[in-house]
């Protein structure tokens, strides 16, 4: 049963985000794009990683994509852009993302990757024990972060500020 | 951790200064700050261990390039000063932002852990996408961030990519004490990794977006990038292999020395015929960073302190370099080479800087550039690899004659009638002083032995 | 005095100089700058003079550890002094000396006179590295120094592009060279682990001659040579240089700097022992430098192009000495070279001053009478030159014969007919310049004067040397004491040559009668009062000498299609003509691929984004599977 | 929840989850090689980073390691500070230019 679940969601999602990159239409896109977040939070929750399911709603499907959104509509862009025909950007994309597919997979039949005695707790994902680990052991970079939304807080002020020129 | 606290309050500060009328405290409140957490960081080592959770090392290489950074710093900080011209609130959040971004480079040299690394070059490639911008009304800036940015980020998920493998392979972000599951996994998540550094280190064939974003870019910001990045990439792969040495195996010596000799001859043929200095001197960095990946063959402890001197002779010849080009470029509105004709007779301390600088780049005898070269190239003979020293030799050679047609041009005299103009005393100071720096060490490269080993 | 103390003196006053002229220069009157500018090298001197006085052996001075490896490789910043060296510093203080007294007097109308002044200053400074460096680093540091100033003083008046170009190739062709020396250098630093040029020459003794990396390693120094010094195939820099003010090209392009690369083998005459096929090569390239740049000389209307292919040629009869093992021999022309060939480009810069910068000789004549004490230095540097007994060149230029002769019949026939030559073009020379009369315009001839004292003084000093000069090294049918070699024979790895003494005597009757014969011919031809005989079209050799080969032509025919390059690359593969093609070479295939590659870098972010991950799997593929 | 193990585990093999993320991730490579629209080549970068959480999350489940889940959680605080960003970049380059094309932004080449 659950292996149904997973091949259809997997289909699902490959499917979804190949819409986001084939749509001629970015608003379009931007739905199929959250569409595939949905997914991925639903492989989240099989594997049981409960916290980053609701964290990947929130704040992808919820505050990114909708960043997204209003600037396209801000930018006016709800239109079709023409992009010039051209088949060698595709080839050459197309061939070069299935040779990386087929050396991982090449790599990856060689492995073994799952021994036993690592599995050990399932409820890892699970937000008490998320919090406890993040506070214990990742607390440095967990404070750390913090400069990376200062900064992005200074630069989007910078960037977005009329310039003034006073010679 | 103290010093990055340090950091983060002058920040801070800087930004929130940058909103009230008092500007001029803004520049020294930094300066101060970079001292403040450069002593923080060296008598307050022994409390590090508590804090850091395994996740950072102070020991060995990382206290040498966090030095670097906050020296770097330190220098490049009192000449945004020249932004003040334009409404100061902008100063301060230049100063944060810079402040800032040390941060995420002292979190890349001294990482012990990839999760530390990824935050780190995030930090700092944010910070040098929002600073290639900051010219926000000049085209070429504008296309040189959205260029950056565009790059960057995709880098930055390749080289998620290579951390999501890693992980897979070895269970474990840590770069120490590695239990590999997967060899095949592990060996291209190295490489994707490596990839994605090298992308940051504008190392060919990762290096395309190094001479538009260096061109566009506002110069005194360019030379941060080239500066402060570098550095930071620099130590970040050193504290990399430095740990992956023993488990990788003879593969990544022959890559460092292909991708090596790929960066020096492409940013050479380049570098021939470009008509921007900036240009010019960014494929040139290209040529450098080159050198510099020599002497990360059999990356060890032991070789810390030459790849620092590498480190620091690019470092003194790029800052006075591309600080001469901001007072050219902001005098005569270009940095075309004609621009630099007969600079020498409008301001020779200017063409003195710069033909040091140059001659350093270029590794003639008697400068830090040359005794650089030197140590990476015995390095590289000592690990018998005699074919690419005598490439690099060749390549090096090759390299003079685009910095002697710059040099060339400072003397010429020129018909244009540009009266000599002169630049304030504390900016001709600092410049002679990255000059004289770069002249002492390469009379005394043991000048700095202490400081880098 | 101590002489440690003497030492410090003679190496760093130059530099002391350099830097308060450099520094304060903009507030000196020009005389103050021309005093403190020719105080460098006359403390040099004089300290030179100290010590020689007291000299009894090779001292020594390390000032610091310079730099070193891990694996116990180090280099010290140390200088020292031994016969050669000494021999050298009375050449490079002693005749730099005088050129800067006379720069004084030539250059002082000039704006950037005191930047000229300290640019010499620097080069002194440079060339006093070079040869007192204890060390190859020490020594490279300094030969590069000589190219940097070298630079500078070619393209010292740069409004005119040509000079510009000149500056360019000169610096272009001196790189070539300087990568086969820091091969070398790298190759040496290699084998022996020290670079320390008494410790290499002692560890030498264990080696083999022949031994292939000796061999290798003495070539790849030997291309440094050719570059410094102006051998084949990369002499052709030496005579566009002559752009730069004549004093320049008296102290750099004729005195110093070009017999730097002479006195490079000389001090590593124990490493060139080893590799008897190197001097061959060595020998054959001087013979061919020499002859070439004779025949070349013959034709020449500019003065200063006379005198730099002369130079060109003389300094192939030291190498030739020193393909023969006669490393002194070569030292003692150095020296005698040093002093004629500078009393004629300053006796020739007179001239030029005289005239306000004409430099055709086919517009001088009779200059004689209007300047009559440079006629009588230049007379007889040109007497020396031409080797006339018992003048300066004439010992040394007999004894390279000598040395040639007893190493091969053939070394010696060609050097024969190319000192033949060298007296015809040097009469011929003087000839047009001081006889006949006047051929330029009746405007000038007004205004021809003689030079001040502060550009006769040293003329006169040169010239008295070129007289007494050779005296230092009489053959030994005349006195048993030769003072140079005998003064070297510790530091100089010689083979010993001799050659009868009937030997001797009939060649210096031929030479006396040759001279004659030369000097009647010449007198003939080129004491005229128009300047017919010096337009072109006297047959096909003539044209081609005139055209330098025509080396440049055919550069020039390259350059303007790239297409076409490769059609007449071939075309001259057996011709000179690939010597400037091939100096040419990596420059032009840099700069075709450069253009060549520029469309990759096309400025659209897809493709960059492309390459980048395409580039990844390239290294996957070559690395990993 | 008492620490049983969830059906998955079992039915499902490691590496088809990394299969999965790789898949996305090559989706997401060749739309950021094809597209010409700035914004939306900005999507495709973030489909890439969203394929890496994935591999991340089941790495750390399967490994029963927190720390990936831990990455997963900073993966996003950066996409969020380069979505801010970058879409800052980009609204300030279209008041300049008035378009968002990425082949409009070729003045600087060579």
């Amino acid at each position: 049963m659950i292996d149904k679940i997973f091949y259809v969601l997997s289909a699902l999602t490959i499917i979804s985000a190949t819409l986001v990159i084939i749509s001629r239409h970015p608003i379009r896109s931007i739905l199929f794009l959250v569409l595939t977040f949905f997914l991925v939070s639903a492989h989240y929750v099989l594997l049981n990683a409960q916290f980053l399911a609701l964290v990947n709603i929130v704040v992808y499907a919820g505050a990114i994509m909708v960043l997204f959104l209003f600037v396209v509509m801000f930018l006016n862009l709800n239109e079709e852009m023409v992009e010039v025909k051209s088949y060698l950007p595709w080839f050459a994309a197309v061939i070069s993302g299935g040779s990386l597919m087929l050396i991982v997979t090449s790599a990856l039949e060689k492995a073994v990757l799952t021994s036993p005695q690592l599995v050990s707790n399932y409820n890892i994902g699970l937000v008490e024990n998320l919090g406890s680990v993040l506070y214990r052991e990742y607390l440095l970079p967990m404070e750390l972060s913090a400069v990376l939304f200062f900064i992005a807080m200074a630069g989007v002020m910078l960037l977005g500020r009329k310039e003034r020129i006073s010679e | 951790m103290l010093s990055m606290i340090v950091l983060t309050v002058a920040g801070v500060l800087a930004l929130f200064l940058g909103f009230t009328k008092t500007k001029s405290l803004i520049l020294p409140v930094a300066m101060l700050g970079v001292l403040a957490s450069a002593a923080a960081y060296y008598f307050y080592q022994s409390l590090w261990g508590e804090w850091l959770l395994g996740m950072m090392g102070t020991f060995g290489s990382p206290s040498v390039f966090v030095g670097l950074l906050l020296a770097c710093t330190f220098v490049i900080l009192p000449f945004l000063n020249v932004y003040k011209l334009r409404g100061g609130g902008e100063l301060g959040d230049f100063t944060g932002i810079i402040l800032f971004s040390v941060i995420g480079g002292m979190m890349m040299v001294s990482h012990q852990d990839l999760m530390i690394l990824f935050l780190g070059i995030e930090i700092l490639s944010i910070a040098m996408y929002i600073l290639a911008g900051a010219d926000r009304r000049v085209i070429q800036s504008n296309e040189a961030a959205i260029k950056y940015f565009i790059m960057g980020a995709f880098a930055s998920a390749i080289f998620l990519f290579g951390v999501g493998l890693y992980y897979v392979s070895t269970g474990s972000f840590k770069i120490f004490d590695v239990k590999i599951i997967a060899p095949e996994l592990y060996s291209i998540s190295i490489l994707v990794l490596f990839a994605g550094l090298a992308f940051k280190l504008a190392l060919a064939p990762f290096h395309f977006w190094a001479p538009d974003v260096y061109q566009g870019a506002p110069t005194i910001f360019t030379a941060v990038m080239a500066t402060l990045v570098k550095i930071a990439g620099f130590g970040a792969l050193f504290q990399l292999f430095r740990y992956h040495a023993g488990f990788v195996s003879e593969w990544i010596y022959w890559m460092m020395i292909l991708l090596a000799l790929l960066s020096m001859l492409i940013g050479n043929i380049m570098a021939f015929s470009q008509t921007s200095v900036k240009r010019l001197l960014s494929y040139s960095g290209i040529v450098q960073a080159g050198f510099i990946l020599i002497g990360f063959l059999h990356t060890r402890i032991e070789n810390t302190w030459m790849v620092a001197y590498y480190l620091v002779a690019y470092v003194l010849a790029s800052l006075a370099s591309f600080f001469v080009i901001y007072f050219v470029e902001n005098k005569k509105g270009s940095d075309d080479i004609g621009e630099f004709k007969g600079l020498y007779y409008q301001n020779p301390v200017l063409a003195v800087v710069f033909t040091i600088a140059l001659v350093s780049f270029g590794g003639v005898p008697l400068t830090a550039g040359f005794m650089a070269k030197l140590f990476v190239l015995n390095h590289a003979a000592g690990f018998g690899s005699p074919a690419l020293v005598l490439v690099s030799l060749v390549l090096a050679v090759a390299s003079m004659y685009y910095y002697f047609k710059l040099i060339n041009q400072f003397y010429t005299s020129d018909e244009s009638g540009v009266k000599s103009w002169d630049i304030s005393w504390g900016y001709k100071g600092m410049l002679i002083v990255l000059s004289v720096l770069t002249l002492f060490l390469g009379l005394y490269p043991y000048g700095i032995y202490p400081w880098i080993s | 005095m101590n002489s440690e103390f003497l030492i410090h003196l003679i190496l760093w006053a130059p530099l002391v100089g350099f830097a308060i002229n450099g520094i304060f220069g903009s507030s000196f009157s020009g005389k103050t700058a021309g005093f403190i500018a020719c105080l460098g090298p006359l403390t040099g001197f004089v300290s030179t003079v100290l010590l020689w006085s007291g000299f009894d052996q090779t001292i020594q001075i390390n000032y610091y550890r310079w730099f070193g490896t891990p694996d116990s490789f180090s280099v010290d910043f140390s200088v020292m002094v031994d016969q050669l060296t000494l021999l050298m510093l009375f050449i490079v203080t002693g005749v730099g000396t005088l050129i800067h007294l006379y720069s004084v007097g030539y250059m002082e109308h000039d704006k950037g006179f005191v930047r000229f002044m300290s640019y010499l200053n620097l080069f002194i400074f440079s060339m006093l590295l070079l040869v007192m460096g204890s060390n190859l680093v020490m020594l490279f540091a300094g030969w590069e120094g000589v190219g940097l100033c070298s630079f500078l003083l070619i393209g010292f008046w740069y409004k005119n592009p040509d000079y510009n170009k000149a500056a360019r190739k000169a610096f272009v062709m001196n790189r070539i060279g300087d990568l086969g020396f820091m091969l070398g250098i790298f190759l040496l630093g290699l084998e022996f682990r020290t670079l320390d040029i008494p410790t290499l020459l002692s560890s030498m003794e264990h080696i083999e001659s022949g031994d292939p990396k000796i061999i290798l390693i003495t070539i790849l120094l030997f291309i440094g040579v050719t570059g410094k010094s102006a051998q084949i195939p990369l002499f052709t820099w030496l005579p566009d240089a002559m752009a730069g003010p004549t004093p320049v090209s008296a102290l750099i392009h004729a005195a110093t700097m070009v017999t730097a690369g002479i006195y490079l083998v000389a001090r590593m005459s124990g490493l060139f022992n080893l590799a008897p096929f190197t001097l061959d090569v060595i020998a054959w390239v001087g013979l061919a430098t020499a002859f070439v740049a004779a025949t070349i000389a013959l034709r020449q209307n500019d003065i200063k192009k006379v005198l730099a292919y002369s130079t060109v040629s003389q300094l192939g009869f030291m190498a030739v000495a020193l393909g023969c093992a006669a490393y002194s021999t070569a030292i003692f022309h150095v020296m005698t070279h040093a002093f004629f060939k500078a009393l004629l480009f300053l006796g020739a810069g007179s001239v030029i001053h005289g005239l306000h910068g004409e430099q055709d000789i086919s517009k001088m004549g009779g200059l004689r009478n209007a300047m009559k004490s440079t006629h009588l230095v230049f007379l007889i540097g040109t007497l020396a030159i031409a080797g006339v007994p018992p003048l300066a060149g004439f010992f040394s230029k007999d004894e390279i014969l000598a040395a040639a002769f007893s190493h091969s019949i053939w070394y010696f026939v060609i050097l024969a007919l190319t000192a033949v030559l060298t007296a015809w073009y040097m009469f011929r020379l003087y000839f047009a310049t001081f006889h006949g009369s006047y051929r330029g315009s009746k405007e000038t001839e007004a205004g021809i004067h003689e030079s001040g004292l502060v550009m006769l003084a040293p003329l006169f000093v040169l010239a008295f040397l070129s007289v007494v000069g050779g005296f230092a090294g009489m053959p030994e049918t005349i006195s048993s004491k030769h003072l140079v070699s005998d003064f070297l024979k510790p530091v100089v790895a010689d083979h010993a040559h001799s050659v009868s003494h009937s030997f001797e005597y009939i060649l210096w009757g031929v030479t006396l009668v040759l001279l004659v014969l030369i000097v009647w011919l010449t007198n003939k031809m080129y004491s005229v009062n128009s300047a017919e005989v010096f337009r072109s079209g006297s047959g096909w050799v003539g044209r081609i000498l005139e055209g330098k080969y025509y080396l440049d032509e055919i550069y020039e025919t390259l350059i303007s299609g790239p297409l076409r390059s490769t059609g007449t690359w071939f075309k001259n593969v057996m011709d000179p003509g690939v010597i400037d093609q091939a100096v040419k070479l990596p420059g032009l295939v840099f700069r075709n691929a450069g253009v060549a590659l520029r469309p990759l870098q096309s400025g659209i972010i897809s493709w960059y984004m492309i390459s980048i991950v395409l580039g990844l799997l390239a290294m996957i593929y070559l690395f990993l599977f | 929840m008492e620490n049983q193990i969830p059906e998955i585990f079992n039915a499902i093999p490691h590496t088809h989850y990394v299969l999965l993320s790789t898949i996305l991730f090559v989706v997401g490579l060749i739309g950021v090689m094809i597209r010409k629209n700035v914004i939306i080549v900005f999507m495709c970068i973030e489909i890439m980073l969203n394929a890496v959480n994935l591999m991340l999350t089941s790495t750390s489940a399967y490994y029963s390691h927190a720390g990936g889940q831990i990455m997963v959680f900073f993966t996003m605080a950066v996409a969020a500070a380069e979505v801010a960003v970058g879409l800052a970049i980009i609204v300030m380059i279209y008041k300049n230019l008035h378009s968002t094309n990425i082949d409009v932004f070729q003045r600087l080449k060579g």
